[in-house]
């Protein structure tokens, strides 16, 4: 029983926040429509959550994903402010973000810098670089194409069920299976797992773990930049700071994660609960009404009583 | 030899300061100045730290885009170093040659007084303020006393986004959850933000929603050109308030000129004029 | 004839030498021991020897080919397989997945995991050690130490279609294992020499190696001693060449009687993981806890130390109850050495003194809280001293020790406040013959000072050789207590089994 | 040689740091008004990094100092808005910071949540806390009295030197020198760095951990509001996000002090050196003309640099 609650607090804790707002709200909350809003809401930072999960399993951390964010979505813009198609400018955002991971990867296992220094450095770097390219301003309107704005705004419609599914969310979807595929049935993903479970053992063993490390903050990297220019293409518009408030939640999504999982390791399927609980949280609040500042007070004491709830006596 | 004038704001990233700092520079270089601007990205306790230092440097005058009363410390040591400090839309303070800025009472007066108008005086509105920045903080006071005037407008609610991308994907998000909140249609009349971002958002929110025809009328405070183009659009954002920021920036240069040529510059806070933008207006 | 070769292995830390020119030559099918004392570079050799220290210097030849070590790949390839001294395990991954770690994972469709296949490999892995009782799907962290080294040894044997090993080498293995346990290691060596390929084996238990090596190298303070075939070379000849000097190899006598002082008493004690437990501890006496692996002998030694609560029963101290936490026990002069010292011990990136002194801080104490560090650095040297710890400086960060001497340091920490009561679980565990005698005299002279000692150890003859009397553990609870006055080792082994 | 470099390569590039301003700046950097102006610039970001080393001591973290920080603020101005005295609004803003510190340290230690959870949701709290207390409002101008304003613009006069030091530096340098003390002189310093460095050792050896880990969470509490009574005096004013920039760079100071010890744990003396960086690379570029989006990327950069001369073959 005990035993259960720690393993489960959690992710009862988010079962109770749904009956919550399921009964306060029994018109609007558990509609097929409110939780496609709120998939569509919580893709960008799923996104990164899911891709940060990849670090975090190595034990580490990746602290300029909002920057990378903000400066992959900017690179996007200003090509398409310059003429280039669609095609050109997506690729190049995520260019920018496999080099800036790639980046990461390299101070951190090559030179050996702790990841939370090193990617705190790199956080200030790109997203200086991105104020620099933009010159510190927002690109909007005739500058940022229908196509690319559509991307957001376009869905897969069940005619069957008489919904849309938003193409943010199927994105999310399927960053979420690879990400899943790739840590839990694949030799690199485990072998990420044994470097952050003993990176002695892992290297006594034989695993690269140089190399391994460094392609994880590549792939974090790369989900950073995607999770940019979803958000840029939601807001139509790119500007440099636009994704900083992502860092912070898509870590914390992890923890939240991490307290479902016996040993305390990260997995990817718990990031997604977390990232959930942080969606529905600020959907449900709101349409309850509750005023912004006692909403913010309510999120962080949810967070707390559910992780306490896993974590009672787990020592 | 060269004059030597710095310009401090924690703002640089609104497009509002850009705007300021353009018109400013423009001035600058006709006068043939040695400009530097310095940004402190939202701190304001850095923006006295660079007053400090640019008092250390000797420069012959700084302008300051930031409410006065919080970097005293730093205009305290300005003032007994002797160099002029002018606002740009700043704040009054005796510590301030002069401030230069559009009127914050008029602007949300206009945009409130519009919504009042054109939902008839009655139905529920959906603010978003900011009040931890005074002068946005100006505005959501006066639009609470203009349709608190009015009985049978309703504030729905006093929304504060999160402002740090800007206030536009969080004011969307708190704009959807409303929207699934109230779903029967003509249940919220209109849409008043402090400044564009959240209007933007809100716009965002509502047209996904499919809830663009139920006539939510939407206005914004500072006409920024991604607003103008909504607005011009003809959609649900019907109006702004446009400051002359390239005109404040020039205006604040004309300032500092005159202290660096010897006058006293008597006024303590000189006013650019401000304009409505509808969709008549909007394209220009 | 030799098919490996190193010649001229050299390695500094510093100024400190922890190899210096040594040569070492492996031939076909044998079993050939590396032996010394604490901190003479065995494990130093065999870190390089696997790719995972740079040496200063080292030339090193297979088949009489020259060959380079790059990396732990590099060893792999070349048919090397390791077994290093401190357990690497990857607690939160499964038996299985910790047996292929660094191997290619059998996969379907050339990129997912293979589970099923994965599983069959690490069984059969398992099988040569003829382990049956571990199921490979299990965390690695539900095993119990043992059972973790035996994992660990069973990746040696894993078939994963690689080139078959050579050799295979290995550093102190059967530091955690049981008498039982290490047999079934020695059968499987004894195949591994018959099948032609060879083992390199470290081990502080001379009777082992007596038992299953046919040569041996011995090192000291980094240099070459000798290299001699087991069978014209005496116990007394090995320990000369290790230490330089003669050594007892009985245990020391006591020096006076046991107290009639009832020191500890335990009624009727149980907690979560013991039960029944019944017993009186004079002063000056050493209770020795024996049994077979994990019934029960850490966790009464954590019962005592206050860290599993008693569900019933009681402990008393001098006869008074006493509040029982791990802090009011070292306050109460109640010591205890943890038996995995790299885990629950050691803080391996602090200074030697740091860990010398974590429990005594209040004895430097000064005015208003202040520490004074010269008396806690006299202390420390002290106690080094007693112990005869290896080192070149008390600054020196722990993990910078050979395991032995790592050791050391715990039974420093132990004795720095002349406890009345002290819990050793598995106190020599990686310790050379010089300095388990050492660590014999030692326990001696504390407890003809009083101090009551209870011991438990996985060493038999160390046991019968120590102790007043043995309290042997079945399952959790107590079975019977026996006194030692001619017990033999075997009779004591007997009392584990129905 | 090369071990030297590791070990003091972030204090050279602190000395170059400095050697480079001076030569560019030769009038102005290297004077004793500069100084004194840079020490009063990082006081309120010294005084909370020092104190956030305790907690880093013992491998753990603080997450929630910013918010902390305006919260105390925020306590204070209030107060003082409603005609309480100098002092009762301190003592009451302290006091905030450490019942708030003791939260955190009760979720982190008796609870046993992440402390990087822990203090990511006390964050939010206490930002909620301070929106709603205050209204969400700046509290400035006549409700700020003078006689705190004026704490941040006086100081201690030495009339043969001819220089005035401020009083913000002077409360700076005491947090210091108590922390100093408190971390390297007294066995409770000591205890927490043998939990930082083995917890469940410590625990075996009879260390309180659990009384400890509260304890210094409080004084980093204590800490977060003493600087935030300082940002505030400063500033004269308070607002509920004023503090919130302190917390990634005192933990970078704290990180880059870290590089700079043999075993890379967190030494306070070795935290001011981190903290000097931060704050003269922000006057000395400041000065220099750099522009601001180009001096962001520089920081990340020369950050990275200094860490990876002493990072460089660490292993
Ligand atoms: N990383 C290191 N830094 C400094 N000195 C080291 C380091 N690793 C080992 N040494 C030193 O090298 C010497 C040899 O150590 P090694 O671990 O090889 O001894 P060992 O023979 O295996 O001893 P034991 O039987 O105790 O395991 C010791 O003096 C040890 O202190
Ligand atoms: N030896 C092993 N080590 C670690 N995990 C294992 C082992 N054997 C099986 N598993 C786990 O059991 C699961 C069973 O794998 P299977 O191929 O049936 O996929 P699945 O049931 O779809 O996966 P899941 O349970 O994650 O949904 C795998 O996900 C794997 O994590
Ligand atoms: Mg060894
Ligand atoms: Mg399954």
């Amino acid at each position: 029983m005990i035993q259960n609650l720690k393993r489960y607090g959690t992710l009862m804790g988010f079962g109770f926040i749904v009956l919550f707002f399921w009964a306060n709200l029994p018109e609007t909350f558990m509609t097929a429509r409110n939780w496609l809003n709120i998939s569509q809401q919580v893709s960008m930072l799923a996104v990164i959550a899911f891709t940060m999960t990849i670090v975090m399993v190595m034990g580490d951390f990746d602290l300029s994903v909002g920057s990378m964010a903000s400066l992959s979505g900017i690179t996007a813009a200003l090509l398409f402010a310059h003429g280039y198609p669609v095609a050109v400018g997506l690729l190049a955002g995520l260019a920018v973000g496999v080099v800036g991971g790639l980046f990461n990867g390299f101070l951190v296992s090559l030179v050996g810098i702790l990841p939370f220094v090193a990617t705190l450095g790199t956080l200030t770097m790109y997203s200086g670089i991105a104020f620099l390219v933009s010159d510190g301003k927002t690109i909007f309107g005739r500058d940022i194409p229908r196509d690319f704005s559509g991307i957001a705004r376009s869905g897969l419609e069940i005619p069957a069920l008489e919904i849309t599914v938003p193409f943010l969310t199927i994105l999310a979807l399927g960053v979420l299976l690879l990400v899943w595929f790739l840590l839990e049935h694949t030799a690199f993903g485990r072998r990420l797992y044994a470097i952050g479970g003993n990176y002695e053992a892992a290297r006594l063993a034989g695993v690269k773990v140089r190399r391994l490390r460094l392609i994880a903050f590549g792939l974090t990297g790369l989900g950073a930049a995607l999770g940019g220019l979803m958000l840029a293409s939601r807001v139509a518009s790119a500007n440099p700071t636009q994704g900083s408030g992502l860092m912070l939640d898509a870590i914390a999504a992890v923890f939240l994660g991490m307290t479902m999982s016996r040993e305390g390791e990260p997995r990817v399927l718990a990031t997604l609960v977390g990232v959930l609980i942080l969606g529905l949280l600020d959907n449900g609040l709101t349409q309850m009404n509750v005023d912004s500042f006692v909403r913010e007070i309510l999120v962080g004491a949810i967070i707390l009583a559910a992780v306490a709830i896993s974590s009672l006596g787990k020592r | 030899a060269q004059s030597k004038v710095v310009v401090i704001t924690p703002y640089l990233a609104q497009p509002g300061t850009q705007f300021y700092v353009e018109g400013f520079s423009a001035a600058a270089q006709s006068n043939g100045w040695d400009l530097n601007v310095i940004d402190t990205a939202g701190d304001v306790a850095a923006v006295i730290s660079r007053l400090e230092d640019a008092v250390n440097q000797n420069v012959d005058a700084i302008v300051i885009n930031v409410d006065p009363a919080q970097v005293e410390a730093g205009l305290e040591v300005a003032r007994d170093a002797g160099i002029p400090v002018v606002g740009m839309d700043s704040g009054t303070s005796p510590y301030l040659a002069t401030n230069v800025t559009s009127n914050g009472y008029a602007m949300a007066v206009e945009t409130s007084v519009y919504v009042a108008d054109r939902i008839g005086g009655t139905g529920n509105v959906v603010m978003f303020v900011f009040d931890a920045f005074p002068p946005v903080q100006i505005r959501g006071v006066i639009a609470d006393a203009v349709f608190g005037n009015y009985p049978d407008i309703a504030v729905l609610d006093r929304v504060t986004p999160d402002v740090s991308d800007g206030g536009i994907a969080d004011s969307r998000a708190k704009m959807e959850a409303i929207l699934a909140a109230n779903p029967e249609p003509g249940s919220i009349a209109a849409v008043w933000a402090a400044w564009d971002q959240p209007a933007l958002g809100a716009l965002q929110a509502i047209e996904d929603a499919g809830r663009d025809n139920e006539g939510i009328v939407i206005v914004g405070i500072d006409a920024n050109p991604q607003a103008r183009d909504a607005i011009a659009a003809g959609g649900n954002f019907e109006a702004s308030v446009a400051q002359d920021f390239v005109g404040i920036g020039n205006k604040t240069a004309e300032m500092v000129a005159r202290l660096l040529a010897g006058e006293t510059v008597k006024e303590n806070v000189v006013y650019v004029p401000t304009m409505l933008i509808t969709a008549a207006n909007a394209a220009q | 004839m030799a098919f490996l070769s190193l010649q001229n292995v050299s390695k500094s830390y510093g100024a400190a030498k922890a190899l210096d020119a040594v040569h070492l030559a492996i031939e076909p099918g044998e079993v050939h021991a590396l032996m010394g004392e604490n901190g003479a570079g065995k494990s130093t050799l065999i870190r390089i020897l696997a790719g995972v220290t740079r040496p200063d210097s080292m030339e090193m030849m297979l088949d009489g080919a020259r060959v380079r070590i790059n990396g732990p790949q590099d060893a792999y390839d070349l048919g090397l397989r390791f077994v290093h001294q401190e357990l690497n395990i990857v607690a939160h991954l499964s038996v299985a997945e910790n047996i292929v770690l660094g191997r290619a994972y059998p996969r379907r469709f050339g990129v997912a995991v293979d589970w099923k296949a994965l599983n069959r490999q690490a069984l059969g892995a398992l099988k040569r050690l003829k382990i049956t009782h571990i199921d490979p799907a299990r965390k690695m962290a539900r095993l119990t130490t043992g059972d973790q080294m035996l994992v660990k040894i069973a990746a040696l044997l894993l078939d994963d279609g690689a080139q078959a090993a050579r050799l295979y080498v290995m550093d102190e293995p059967t530091a955690t294992l049981t008498g039982d346990e290490s047999q079934k290691l020695f059968d499987v060596i004894r195949e591994l020499t018959a099948s032609g390929a060879s083992v390199l084996y470290v081990s502080h238990r001379m009777n082992e190696i007596m038992a299953i090596c046919d040569r041996v190298t011995v090192l000291r303070d980094g240099r070459h001693m000798a290299t001699r075939a087991l069978s014209d070379t005496g116990r007394e000849e090995l320990i000369h060449l290790m230490t330089g000097r003669e050594l007892e190899t009985a245990y020391p006598p006591r020096l006076s009687p046991v107290q009639e002082r009832v020191h500890l008493s335990c009624t009727n004690l149980s907690t979560a993981h013991i039960a029944d437990i019944g017993f009186d501890l004079r002063a000056g006496e050493v209770l020795g806890i024996a049994g077979l692996a994990n019934t029960g002998q850490s966790e009464l030694l954590l019962a005592l130390l206050g860290v599993d609560k008693p569900k019933s029963g009681r402990i008393t101290f001098d006869g008074q109850t006493k509040r029982h936490n791990p802090a009011a026990a070292w306050r109460s002069k109640i010591a205890y050495i943890p038996r995995e010292r790299r885990r629950d011990g050691l803080m391996l990136t602090r200074s030697i003194i740091d860990n010398i002194t974590l429990p005594h801080l209040k004895k430097f104490t000064r005015a208003v809280g202040v520490q004074s560090a010269r008396h806690e650095r006299a202390h420390a040297a002290q106690l080094a001293r007693d112990v005869a710890l290896k080192s070149d400086s008390l600054r020196q960060p722990a993990y910078q020790l050979s395991g032995g001497n790592q050791q050391k340091v715990m039974l420093a920490r132990a004795i720095g406040d002349a406890p009345d009561l002290l819990l050793l679980d598995e106190p020599t565990r990686g310790v050379d013959v010089g300095a388990k005698y050492d660590i014999y005299t030692l326990i001696r002279a504390l407890s003809a000072k009083g101090t009551a000692v209870i011991l438990t150890s996985s060493d038999l003859p160390e046991l019968t050789g120590m102790c007043d009397r043995i309290l042997v553990m079945r399952d959790g609870k107590q079975h019977a207590i026996i006194d030692t006055t001619g017990l033999s080792p075997a009779d004591l082994l007997a009392t584990f089994y129905d």
